[in-house]
């Protein structure tokens, strides 16, 4: 009984995982500019890697390696916002403009 | 011959006295009459429960302080005026701050500011341009005063109890984090673990804080950043859902606007919290910081509305000044969002 | 072949692909950095954690900043195109090399055989290292059995390794000279 | 209730094999563009993408010492965005 919650709540964890992936996918695919982009970015960061890491935390159980998992979690909560930033101010001083509703209205090209 | 007029901004340096002693001595040598302005800045709103604290104490400098002008100038011609600048307004760092004292000199018909030379406007004044350039910017004269003063490495990595502290913190944290990894049963892991510690705390301890630790807030703001972690999770999920729903609709209904947002959280750890909290929320990224001005761009008009609330800003002031600080008006009540054009920045 | 196999393969095909027809260095270094992420998990995938771990400390970190301080001290085409002209002579020699390897690859033992010399199975009786030990001498008369394994047992392998060096210093030394004498 | 011929194992490798797909999608984006920071981004998304896989890859081959291997990238991975942005600004100003 136990062994079949712990079945069905690791592919529970992995779907959603893979969904909020999924979005920040075709959100990268799909929206207009870099800045929009950095968002979806942030999808997969947060809860793509932590559901997908937290099926990985249930399926190892209890033992030392999966302290990693939440280090893993920890690392990539602390360094990806910082990078999304750089590469964020990157573009705003190389002299993108952000696409906003009016540009695309006036059909300027991009 | 019109009295003399001197400005003298005041912070909490060693040299604080040696200038005020020069500015004393030095206008009475060049006029018959000297009235010495004593002004200290507050970086802070005064009516913050952390600004209290520094409003106090410099009333105390500037109480201090006149009197050490009185008993430089002896019997000498002279009026003290003290005042207390930036009550009313925010002062970001050295700009804002020579701009108040120009302000302030242009009132009072002063034309010389005596300079301490290791007056620090504010608290995050390392990184940006100098006080000195600014006053050249704006234009006020400013003699720089002569002082003796202890070499300046010592000021900088603090008193021997602050040293302790920093070695302290940064050893066990590098050695539990050593022990994460490693086996923390196993005698070999102990021993290298220590001297590995050991090792980074020594040499690292001194850039890793680049502020004072406090040895009874610092255990206190951990803590409380434990209890942030599962608030900043749940933040993330409800924009996470709001974003995914946006970028699933065939239509894709985004408004990408540029915000400009004044957050009243000051220094580089609780910006650096803020910030990063900010640009891991999907549907709000931080594009530039400078200092407390944060440009943010949002993608959908709901992450703006949320970022406007400021809760998130209030968490990180929960953080770091406890529960009271956090009780403050949000960022659109105080007036301190801006909707940027998308081609300004 | 899993199917995870198959899809990280075409990812990697992909990310290399790309970094050989990008035409702006810049952009070559970064897809360089997502074709360095496939092969530290194909090397994982392979159960070779050690290679994986310098993969990513140097392909995440070191290669990129080395890269960007080549290019920082030598020129970057300034270029309208985004991919490079592909060269009719490149296809044809980059395509017999993969001809070559594709028919050769199958006389190799698949990854956990049995069969596989290393699990005392095929041609030898014994483990490879105690092998080595015992017939170096017969087999090649060299005394020193580290010396007979690079040079002789794996003797090609130690030959394109040398090749690869010996082109990387000829390299660094063109770089160097160009800086020297401009 | 566990679906009979299907393992923990196989349904991460599984996983594993859909997140590849994921980032083969995703790298359409570094090759496209348009512009560099485009790419960092493609490719940062991309480190997290290969943290995750690596992970799944630890539980799948039950190998839990491939977590170290994700460690250093969790670690590493943002050097690459930070210093290409850099160096995109500041032209030459890496380190």
């Amino acid at each position: 009984m136990i062994e079949s919650i712990r079945f069905w709540a690791i592919i529970v964890l992995i779907a959603f995982g893979l969904f909020f992936t999924f979005v920040s996918a075709m959100g990268v695919l799909r929206l207009p500019d870099v800045y929009a982009r950095a968002h979806t970015a942030s999808q997969a960061d947060t809860l793509g890697a932590g559901l997908a890491l937290a099926a990985v935390a249930l399926a190892l159980g209890w033992q030392h390696a999966t302290v990693y998992t939440v280090l893993l979690l920890f690392f990539v909560f602390i360094t990806n916002p910082t990078a999304a930033h750089a590469i964020a101010r990157s573009a705003a001083e190389s002299g993108i403009d952000p696409w906003t509703k009016e540009s695309e209205e006036e059909g300027e090209t991009k | 011959m019109a009295a003399e007029r001197v400005l003298v901004p005041l912070s909490d340096t060693v040299t604080v006295r040696q200038t005020v002693g020069y500015a004393v001595q030095s206008g009475l040598e060049r006029a018959d009459e000297l009235e010495v302005h004593l002004v200290v800045a507050l970086p802070h709103e005064a009516d913050l429960i952390e600004g209290q604290q520094e409003t106090e104490a410099a009333k105390e400098l500037l109480s201090k302080a006149a009197n050490w002008v009185r008993e430089d100038a002896g019997s000498g011609p002279i009026t003290v005026e003290t005042t207390l600048l930036g009550t009313d307004e925010y002062l970001f760092g050295p700009r804002d701050f020579a701009s108040a004292f120009d302000d302030y000199a242009r009132e009072h018909d002063i034309e010389l500011v005596v300079l301490d030379p290791e007056y620090q406007p504010g608290a995050t004044a390392q990184m940006l341009q100098s006080i000195e350039r600014e006053l050249d910017a704006v234009g006020l004269a400013y003699d720089e005063a002569p002082v003796e003063r202890p070499a300046r490495h010592e000021r900088l990595v603090g008193d021997g109890t602050e040293r302790f502290d920093r070695l302290f913190a940064l050893f066990w944290i590098s050695y539990g984090f050593y022990l994460i990894l490693g086996d923390p049963t196993y005698w070999f892991d102990l021993v290298t673990g220590a001297a590995v510690a050991g090792i980074v705390s020594v040499s690292l301890a001194h850039i890793t804080f680049t502020f004072p630790l406090d040895r009874i807030q610092s255990p206190i703001r951990t803590l409380r950043f434990g209890l942030y972690v599962p608030y900043l999770i749940w933040e993330i999920v409800k924009a996470n859902l709001a974003i995914s729903i946006v970028i699933l609709r065939p239509s894709l209904p985004i408004d990408p606007t540029m915000t400009r947002l004044n957050a009243r959280v000051r220094g580089g750890l609780p910006l650096l919290a803020l910030a990063n909290s900010i640009t891991l929320t999907p549907g709000t990224l931080v594009v530039r910081g400078d200092d407390q001005r944060l440009i943010v761009h949002t993608l959908i008009p709901s992450a703006r509305e949320d970022l406007f609330d400021g809760s998130l800003e209030r968490a990180v002031r929960f953080v770091f000044h406890g529960r009271e600080a956090a009780a403050i008006a949000s960022p659109r009540e105080r007036g301190d969002t801006e909707i940027l054009g998308g081609d300004e920045q | 072949m899993s199917p995870f196999a198959l899809t990280l393969a075409v990812f990697i095909l992909l990310t290399a692909i790309a970094t050989a027809l990008f035409r702006d260095v810049l952009s070559a270094i970064v897809v360089f950095g997502a074709y360095s992420l496939g092969m530290a998990i194909l090397y994982t995938y392979l159960l070779a954690p050690d290679v994986a771990m310098t993969e990513a400390a140097i392909g995440a970190g070191v290669t990129t900043i080395l890269l960007l301080l080549t290019i920082a001290r030598t020129s970057r085409p300034p270029t309208d195109q985004l991919f490079e002209r592909v060269s009719v002579p490149a296809v044809v020699a980059v395509g017999a090399f993969v001809l070559v390897t594709l028919t050769l690859l199958p006389d190799m033992y698949a990854v956990g055989t049995e069969d596989a010399p290393i699990w005392g199975g095929g041609v030898l009786e014994q483990t490879p290292s105690l092998y080595y030990l015992q017939e170096t001498y017969a087999d090649t008369g060299a005394q020193n059995a580290v010396s007979a394994v690079l040079a002789s047992y794996r003797g090609f392998d130690t030959f394109g390794e040398a090749v690869v060096v010996f082109a990387a210093g000829v390299a660094v030394l063109l770089v160097l000279k160009r800086e020297v004498f401009t | 209730m566990i679906p009979s011929g299907v393992t923990v194992e196989e349904v991460f490798l599984g996983a594993a094999a859909l997140f590849v797909v994921l980032a083969i999608m995703m790298f359409y984006r570094a090759v496209a563009g348009p512009t560099t920071q485009d790419r960092l981004l493609a490719v940062n998304v991309l480190g997290t993408n290969t943290v995750v896989i690596l992970a799944l890859l630890a539980a799948g081959l039950d190998e839990p010492w491939f977590l170290d291997i994700a460690l250093i990238y969790a670690l590493l991975n943002f050097l690459m965005a930070v210093a290409i942005s850099k160096f995109t600004v500041e032209r030459g100003g890496v380190l």
